[in-house]
């Protein structure tokens, strides 16, 4: 098996400005943050960002001026409100949102996956989505004379950013017994590449215990970094839930643009690390905290 | 109509009312699941399965399927919902094939930011420039499927106002009736809103031309209230509007002390005094 | 939640002469074979049956006369062979074909399941199959453009039969760690009606220990029926093997039409409960034969 | 040209011939996976990870990714084969995803009851009558499905007859290179067939009328012979055919020893002696 671990860096270099980037997140779960910040650190521009629901992941790309565009079902950060930034650059016009509902997202990365011109839907049909879409959805006949569907245009993103619980130093990647969202087992297979951070790197016997575990295969992801706590400050079961007050933090700062920048380069550029970035976060406390039964469901 | 009884509860919020109406609508064999930022709903099918619907089949955020919460958590999408659940449903082929099939999961429980008179919704922009909006909403998610899937709609809405109930939706991110009468069996669509559960009242649709009616006046409440509340004309029943059934005793005490001791269900509305 | 639990007499009892019924089977594995010898203890006529890779179910279908048409992708016995009495029943014009490729099957009840009109593939281009099935099959172009594909009609079996390692009384089924072919994951899905059998059938207690090994919630499952060895002489990874002598037995008695007969009444017909037809076929020796960890992959 | 060599095994049959003919098309970074019935590509795949090849992905039984198989067992698809695997591939969705989408899984081994003088292969029926066949055979399974998208397909065939390679198939379970030159590029259809390797020679196809080629004779195989076994005018190599290059003493101990010590790879050979 060919060797795929790399560093945050050299995995996020392989980010182009412009590029279509597809990123696993529902709400306050399982985004690859870490990913998110180094493409921050960066200073990518113009990236087109491909989310099923977005949270404050979005929210931090809005505010460093990285996304120019946005795909996707919704964005919000549930309890903690609507994203502030993002929705700034949304009405300023800097951000152009692209808005599907979750069947015809699905839709259109399944048809990216399996390298079809597009998949059908019945989600949707007499919303205002459809018309504002022409160039990737469009209500079609039956041939066999039954009802019209919503055909989706594939969607393949030019990198898909993932975060799971462990995987090998060839990129073979496991996901523990928790929520699968729908991004998770699509987006991967529709990308032209997969850069994928884990708790933790194992070695592959590991992963031989559970292959049923197993929901990547090595050759179709091109860098694997650990990082652990790579989702905070959103939570990742059964490992931490979200940081809770990290985000009402963000939801008072990110009211003004100016704080809000402040925060993007102190909390999330400065810092050079993981574990520096964890410090600055609230350290041990803040992690011991996360881990308690009572955020992951135990 | 009167529909207070001995076992009516003595006090009891809106919020707490608003679950119980909602409740009303689930029964046993309806299988019910919910999204991010539903407690009213949660708490709704809750009450429904420790009370009159023990058999109504929950998938905890559309992922756990009959799950053993200790209470509601500060999240309806989180781990701690779909705890004790008997099946994680892979959510990308599994969940979905049961959701875009009509004869599963057929009522939903949902919120939208603007609805109009035909029950049409709105949770993506307010404003006519769809690309430069006054406000950006969340976004349709899940629900522009389910108003076009066969499913049964139960609105609730936690602030009854003018710039919530209005004539004609800035985008429909998902179907009502549309234009009213037979403008959604036109699209072959099954369904649809069947009813509305506000602080106010509830409403429900007018069988011929699908304009939203108050359907009963929540206790307290006068038809002026909530006409001066709805930004369209609101249809009227035949005779005098009944009231909306309080919770009881038994359901007051079930939603305060067991199902959601923490006061989530609280979130969102502006006035936590009884009605 | 509904109680599922029922005999197989009146599982089996649920499916009427004509019934498209969809069957769990990969060759020499996981058929839900006490589901296939008790609709030929109930004589069903004119079934069509719907398999990914039939193996000696679909031969013993057959040769007692129970199907009509086939709707699939292969018949065979691997290293078993063709399946004889099929073979003849279909020369002999008794049972009309539908062939599909797997990418066609598996796009036919996908559409089923998710009940749209059909879903597209791109696999089959070229071949005969789809000058052969124009009801099912049609070429269509692409809206955006793009290449055309084969749209494959909605398939909605009226039953699908399912093996499974446990369940509990209320229909919730459990597959364990190994190989899960795609008629599992979307046959049930899309059939109007599903008969379970497992191994065991266990408190819903033992269920909450692994939902993530839940595939089937009970509310689509209509009936469930305890039935250890149900797959026999299939093989149900990683419980038991496929029972090599069994098979050789049965190929060499299927070539001819007379000793056919015999072997459905005798071996199929005749027993009267799965310990009396696991008695007929061997007992506990061959029951230690196929558990032993050589013939399970252990 | 001469293909032996010091190495060159004293003794082999015909079967280790076309597993390491057939080992020499798969290389490192290639993804390979196998179906029933399938004992000749599995033992090359094994060869070639054990000799030029260790970078050489395998999906045994298409289900276990990188397994640790002892031994080719009695059967290809079967729990013994995809032991100790990395992955288990979920076969609905995720190994479907694989095999629909042209950048995984680009070479497939296969095999075929009938093949034709462009490379169109069957597998469904033998006869003129599609629904009163002479014969049934097993039917496509996934081979119709490989045929057609951009996979590069290699056919091995244990018993080289005129009854299996004809002029034109009595059906077409899976795409050639259908009438020949650019039939097969006019449907948009990508990859096709590669090479046949069967138990007397190697085969390809003629890059411009796209019709079937002796690519080289297996030693001690004439031409008079392959044409007298093949049921169509093979297109023959300029010059002198070369020899197939024959296994080399460490690949024929290792298919015997390691790879297929119970010898499963010879059946559905006629002939067991060496060519």
């Amino acid at each position: 098996m060919q060797e795929k671990s790399s560093s945050i860096e050299k995995a996020v270099g392989m980010i182009r400005d412009g590029d279509v980037v597809a990123l696993q997140n529902m709400a306050t779960q399982a985004a690859p943050m870490a990913l998110v910040r180094e493409m921050i650190r960066q200073q990518k521009r113009g990236i087109g960002l491909v989310v099923l629901v977005g949270g404050i992941a979005v929210d931090w790309l809005a505010a460093a001026g990285v996304i120019d565009r946005l795909i996707g079902a919704a964005v919000s950060m549930e309890q903690f409100g609507l994203c502030q930034q993002y929705r700034a650059a949304v009405e300023s016009g800097r951000v152009r949102v692209e808005e599907l509902s979750e069947s015809l997202l699905n839709a259109r990365l399944g048809a990216g996956a399996r390298q079809l011109p597009f998949l059908p839907s019945r989600g949707a049909i007499g919303t205002d989505l459809i018309a504002e879409n022409p160039d990737n959805l469009r209500l079609i006949d039956d041939p066999f004379g039954g009802r019209p569907v919503v055909a989706c245009r594939a969607l393949v993103p030019d990198v898909a950013l993932v975060h799971a619980h462990r995987a090998d130093r060839f990129g073979n990647v496991q996901y523990e017994p928790t929520a699968r969202w729908p991004d998770l087992a699509v987006m991967p297979f529709a990308a032209r590449r997969v850069l994928v951070t884990a708790e933790e790197i194992v070695d592959s016997e590991v992963l031989r215990r559970h292959p049923e575990r197993t929901v990547l295969p090595g050759f179709i992801v091109d860098a694997v970094v650990e990082v652990p706590y790579g989702a905070h400050p959103t939570s990742f079961f059964p490992a931490y839930g979200y940081d809770d007050r990290f985000h009402l933090a963000w939801t008072e700062i990110s009211r003004d643009a100016g704080r809000a920048a402040a925060f993007v380069d102190r909390q999330l550029r400065a810092p050079c690390s993981q574990a520096e970035y964890l410090e600055a976060a609230g350290g041990e406390p803040m992690l011991a905290r996360i881990r308690k039964p009572a955020s992951t469901g135990g | 109509m009167n529909a207070r009884s001995a076992d009516t509860a003595a006090d009891y919020t809106v919020d707490e009312l608003m679950v119980s109406a909602l409740a009303a609508h689930f029964e046993d064999g309806d299988q019910a699941c919910n999204g991010m930022a539903s407690f009213i709903p949660v708490a709704a099918f809750m009450l429904a399965r420790m009370t009159h619907a023990p058999e109504l089949i929950w998938i905890a955020s559309s992922v756990g399927l009959e799950p053993r919460p200790k209470r509601i958590p500060a999240s309806t999408l989180e781990a701690a919902l779909w705890r004790d659940s008997v099946m994680y449903l892979e959510q990308y082929t599994d969940f979905w094939n049961l959701v875009l099939n009509g004869r599963w999961i057929t009522k939903f429980c949902v919120g939208a930011a603007q609805m109009d008179c035909h029950g049409n919704v709105n949770n993506s922009v307010i404003g006519d420039d769809y690309h430069r909006p006054k406000v950006r909403l969340p976004g349709t998610a899940g629900l522009a499927d389910l108003c076009s899937l066969g499913k049964n709609l139960y609105y609730w809405h936690p602030d009854h106002s003018r710039r919530s109930f209005v004539e004609k939706v800035d985008f429909i991110s998902g179907a009502g009736y549309l234009d009213g009468g037979d403008a959604r069996d036109r699209l072959g669509l099954g369904g649809g809103p069947r009813a509305v559960v506000s602080n106010l009242a509830v409403m429900d649709f007018h069988p011929v031309n699908k304009r939203m009616r108050l359907k009963s006046l929540h206790p307290g409440v006068t038809v002026e209230q909530v006409r001066a509340a709805t930004g369209f004309e609101l249809l009227m029943p035949e005779g005098e509007p009944p009231e909306t059934a309080p919770p009881t005793r038994r359901q007051v005490q079930l939603i305060r002390e067991v199902i959601d001791p923490d006061g989530m269900r609280k979130s969102g509305f502006r006035t936590r005094g009884a009605p």
